[in-house]
């Protein structure tokens, strides 16, 4: 069974990546006005019973691929 | 009978100064010991326990956030409740962080770079951890660092400010950091780390001795 | 698929099949043509360059000769060894510069751990093009993240390094990565010979995948039309990996468990496996199906040439494995046994249990091909002209260096590599020679070297100047330079021009070494640096290591003290007044500095360089503390002499300074330049600079490529 | 308009991040069997015309957002 996790900079000043694409696109003329960039995680998993999965996904997600500090997640199924 | 200070030394896969901490802590004169990431300690064994640089797996999804999961940071919080030392250095501060024993977090250096370079921090508040170091004084130290820029919410800021948690702040700003910091104490004081790294300035031929005040 | 097209996919020309067929005794089967391509390339076999390079065949007591293997070795006394190296990742990283120039730094660091040493500094040497030609801002931000991201992750510190800028790289840019390993006291130095029959053979490290097939093949060809169908080799480097693998193959090696180990880096497995059992004249079963894989879509031809990174090949006891596994285990690493040892001289290679091919490994390794390509000596000479520049001359050349990428500040470069890590770093690359504590207290001195402007017109001087001029920035330091490795970047050897300026490059290169008792241990080649029949001019870098015994400190690039005398001794090389070459003679100067060292501290020192005395002068002020010239001779300020030496010393030693240099053969070209001063730079009383202003000019020179950071 | 670009490695090349995850989770016994981790990039363009905006940020995805040669990239608008 296949999760998607989805992680984003809480705030543009911890989005470094973000606003440096950004002012190099706004510098090149392209007509953007906010790039925000994150992660993607891709989470196989063996285990038969969706909501028990899902369960595990979003702890690991809540505990492991995020800081909730400076980040927040979401986590999708497959069909999603 | 005083006996020699116990020091423990954390290695994670992809420590990478831990033999660096290792003879530092043994030219102190302090007795050094390994603790091997997948092993637990008992929180008796140690007065105190470093977390050396380096990049900890890899540095992969944020740095320190997978060692912060290992059986060793588990027996660390045990430590920590029993109120024994820790010392965390580069690496071993943003593992820190992410295993919840110091505030804040540490994210990506503004330049988007890793850089090297010397920076002078000067002493904000002193603890009873590295309890040679003297309040406000300056000292010399080298950082090697790409996620080195200290941020916390604006609340738990005030907070670390407000209660004396600002342990280091640099001169100069080298990476972002927040309100200039570059070490900080947990509020109970028992818990202490930097960016920069002491045991690269603890001989006189390696640049600056500064870092000897640390143990 | 047709004969010829088959000849095109495996980079095989008719000539070489016929050879391959005549050594087998038949047509070649199926896999048989992925073997000989990749150990027949000229990456692989050396073809071109063999003989040749047969002329660094000196050595002296302490370096013993390990040739084949994959470093070479001095033996410093007080039982610490050294082994070092330098290869290059040029085609790789011109097609993505973050991937080729960190598997680059990877695969050198495994060269010199897979002999036992502990990897303890890396130095690289880059060349650029012009930072506005096509995809060069991306290539020298991309090379120098990657090296840097790959190289402080393992936790070896990037000491020291040269980067060139010139539009003659701009299609073909050169990473060269040199890395420096220790042994101390009895610890084992593995070797990749030395199993015996019934060994196991047994694959460590990272999983196979599809990264990087054809890499050797492809690395010895030009670039050209069709390079964009060459993109899907890259291979991916993981640091991470690297640093466990490094502590865990130390660890097999120096228990003493293994016979023999080897890197798997050019042709992967195929030149791992290939290249053991003939230097051990033993034979081999190789299961492919047991290499541990990342894709299950593999196929044995992959399986043989994938580049995967992260990966070696270790013979062991039988009776060791356990231990071996378990110590890998313990790094969250795997060991797989592929086969083992026969005594019958073949390589056998199964894939679930059918036998694929059996082969002698002497017909892929000794017996490559070797070609006498045809040459000519390049006779150009590098025409000196005497400079006399007035004041208003030398202050319009003077500025006008520092829009030139040529004299951008480096340290943009090397301020992101960890210098530090290991605590041995005493000078870093702020240096022109880096030093390294050596757990005996002596120092280690490194150093790069090779200026290819020199080369372009002078390929002979170029050739001396690339070991003489490092060897010379070391004595001004106090410290002997004991050996050298190389990595000889060319065109197209296929061009008599080119193969000449190998052939003259190689053999004066050998000259100078022997002359300074510098044997050459270690080296790489790599030819076809070449776009579109362009080729690069000669740049065979060279990568020198030093000793240094002095209790005394280091003397630093920068005046670091006011009131300090500076001088300039002028070795007459090759001087202005006769175009002539004597490196015999130029040993007998750099002889005499290192004794002057010895009775003279220098307080600060370093070697003439680009932009001749005045920009050095700069160089040398750049930690505020700057110079009032004095002398009247300022027409030559911005030649740039071979070779001319500044020194700064304290007042009280100048008068003893003074008679040793009278005593000398310094004695008729030695002159006091000037006293250094706070803040100033001062070349007469009309021209003057606020130095202040001077250095952040300086710093902020390569602004271009490197934006703000500072 | 909100665009989102989901650039993950190639499948053939090594995902050391993901291999890393993958690792550390499976010797903390999670029934997890494979770990894959990339970005997701936000894009905001200020631009009317959808067809123009979505081809420029496919443009912009291929050319800087990710390196075709070690990644490959998926635009999403914002309603899909
Ligand atoms: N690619 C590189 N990697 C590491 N260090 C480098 C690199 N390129 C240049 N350096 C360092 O920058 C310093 C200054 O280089 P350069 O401007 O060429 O002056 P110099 O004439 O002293 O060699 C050198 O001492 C060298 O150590
Ligand atoms: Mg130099």
């Amino acid at each position: 069974m296949k999760f998607f996790v989805q992680v984003m900079p809480r705030e543009v000043l911890l989005d470094s990546e973000g606003r440096a694409v950004q002012e190099l696109l706004q510098e090149k003329k392209f007509p953007v006005t906010s790039v925000r960039v994150g992660k993607w995680i891709e989470v196989q998993v063996d285990q038969d019973n969706e909501a028990t999965a899902k369960k595990m996904v979003e702890d690991l997600a809540q505990k492991i691929f995020s800081n909730p500090l400076i980040e927040t997640f979401k986590v999708f199924g497959d069909k999603t | 009978m005083s006996r020699k200070t116990q020091v423990g030394v954390i290695r994670f896969p992809g420590t990478n100064c831990d033999q660096d901490v290792f003879s530092w802590v043994q030219r102190e004169g302090l007795n050094a010991k390994w603790i091997w990431h997948r092993d637990s300690f008992s929180d008796q064994e140690f007065d105190l326990v470093i977390l050396p640089g380096g990049f900890s797996y890899g540095d992969y999804l944020r740095s320190g956030a997978l060692a912060a999961q290992s059986k060793a940071v588990e027996s660390l919080i045990s430590h920590v409740k029993k109120g024994r030392h820790v010392l965390g250095i580069c690496n071993g501060f943003q593992i820190l962080c992410e295993a919840k024993l110091l505030p804040g977090a540490l994210v990506t250096n503004q330049s988007l770079r890793f850089q090297d370079d010397w920076v002078d921090v000067r002493v904000e508040n002193t603890g009873p951890v590295c309890a040679k170091v003297e309040k406000s004084q300056k000292y010399k130290l080298p950082i090697a660092h790409k996620m080195g820029r200290f941020f916390a919410p604006a609340d738990d800021l005030k907070k670390i400010q407000d209660s004396d948690q600002v342990w280091l702040r640099y001169e100069k700003n080298p990476n972002g950091s927040l309100d200039n910091i570059a070490g900080i104490w947990n509020a109970e004081k028992t818990v202490c780390a930097l960016m920069p790294h002491p045991e690269r300035a603890s001989l006189e031929w390696m640049g600056s001795q500064d870092g000897k005040a640390f143990l | 698929m047709i004969f010829s097209e088959k000849l095109k996919k495996y980079r095989m020309n008719q000539s070489e099949y016929d050879l391959a067929k005549k050594l087998v005794g038949r047509d070649l089967k199926e896999i048989e043509w992925p073997l000989f391509s990749a150990l027949w390339s000229e990456h692989c076999s050396y073809k071109t360059s063999k003989n040749h390079l047969r002329k660094f065949s000196y050595r002296n007591s302490r370096t013993p000769n390990i040739d084949g293997e994959n470093a070479g070795l001095v033996d410093l006394g007080n039982q610490e060894r050294i082994v070092f190296k330098m290869e290059s990742h040029n085609h790789p990283s011109f097609i993505e510069p973050f991937q080729g120039a960190a598997t680059g730094v990877g695969g050198i660091l495994r060269d010199i751990f897979t002999m036992g040493a502990r990897p303890i500094a890396l130095a690289n040497y880059l060349c650029f093009g012009e930072p506005g030609a096509d995809r060069m801002r991306d290539l020298i931000d991309g090379v120098v993240k990657g090296i840097s991201s790959y190289g402080n992750c393992v936790g070896v510190p990037t000491v020291t390094g040269q980067t060139e800028f010139h539009p003659e790289y701009n299609k073909n840019i050169l990473v060269n990565a040199m890395a420096v390993g220790l042994l101390t006291g009895d610890e084992k130095l593995a070797l990749s010979r030395g199993q015996t029959a019934g060994s196991l053979v047994v694959y460590v490290g990272a999983k196979t995948g599809k990264d990087g097939v054809h890499g050797a093949s492809m690395a010895s060809e030009s670039f050209g039309e069709d390079s964009e169908a060459k993109k899907p080799n890259v291979q991916i480097g993981d640091p991470f990996y690297e640093k466990l693998l490094i502590e865990a193959c130390l660890e097999v090696i120096h228990q003493d468990l293994v016979l023999a180990i080897q890197d798997m880096g050019a042709a992967g497995l195929t030149s791992s496996s290939f290249e053991m059992a003939s230097k051990s004249q033993m034979g081999l079963e190789l299961r492919l199906d047991q290499v541990p894989i990342r894709d299950s879509s593999l196929t044995p031809e992959e399986i043989l040439l994938s580049e995967s990174q992260e990966r070696m090949l270790l013979m062991c006891e039988p009776a060791k494995f356990d231990q071996i596994q378990k110590l890998f285990h313990r790094w969250g690493l795997e060991a797989s046994i592929l086969g083992k040892v026969i005594p019958e001289k073949l390589v056998k290679i199964y894939w679930h249990n059918e036998l694929l091919t059996e082969i002698d490994p002497d017909l892929l390794v000794e017996n490559a091909p070797r070609y006498d390509r045809a040459f000519e000596i390049p006779t150009r000479r590098l025409k000196i002209e005497k400079q006399n520049l007035n004041e208003s001359q030398i202050k319009e050349k003077f500025l006008s260096f520092f829009a030139q990428p040529r004299f951008w500040n480096r340290s943009p470069i090397y301020r992101q590599y960890d210098q530090r890590v290991g605590t041995r770093t005493m000078k870093d690359a702020t240096q022109s020679v880096a030093f390294l504590k050596l757990p005996s207290q002596r120092e280690l001195a490194i150093a790069v070297g090779c200026r290819p402007e020199i080369f372009k017109q002078d390929v002979l001087l170029g050739s001396y100047d690339a070991v003489f001029y490092p060897a010379l920035q070391m004595a001004i330091k106090g410290a002997k330079v004991l050996a050298l490795t190389d990595c000889l970047n060319f065109g197209n050897p296929e061009k008599k021009d080119i193969m000449g300026e190998f052939a003259l490059s190689v053999a004066s290169i050998a000259e100078a070494a022997k002359v300074l008792d510098a044997p050459v241990i270690s080296g790489n080649v790599s030819f076809y640096n070449e776009t579109d029949q362009k080729g690069i001019p000669p740049t065979p870098a060279i990568g020198a290591v030093g000793l240094r015994e002095a209790k005394t400190e280091i003397p630093s690039d920068q005046f670091q003290k006011e009131n300090l005398k500076v001088y300039s001794l002028q070795i007459p090389f090759v001087t202005v007044e006769s175009n002539s070459i004597n490196i015999e003679n130029l040993r007998k100067y750099l002889w005499q500095i290192l004794l002057l060292g010895e009775k003279i501290n220098f307080a600060s020192s370093k070697m003439v360089g680009k932009g001749g005395t005045l920009w050095t002068l700069l160089q040398m002020s750049q930690d505020g503390v700057g110079i009032t010239l004095q002398t009247q001779n300022i027409g030559q300020l911005c030649q740039e002499d071979f070779y001319r030496v500044i020194v700064a010393i304290s007042p009280e030693q100048e008068k003893q300074f003074q008679e040793l240099l009278k005593d000398g053969l310094f004695k008729n070209s030695f002159e006091l330049l000037g006293t250094t001063k706070n803040n100033s730079f001062q070349i007469t009383q009309n021209l003057k600079w606020n130095l202040q202003e001077l250095r952040m000019k300086h710093k902020t020179s390569a602004q271009e490529v490197f934006g703000e950071f500072l």
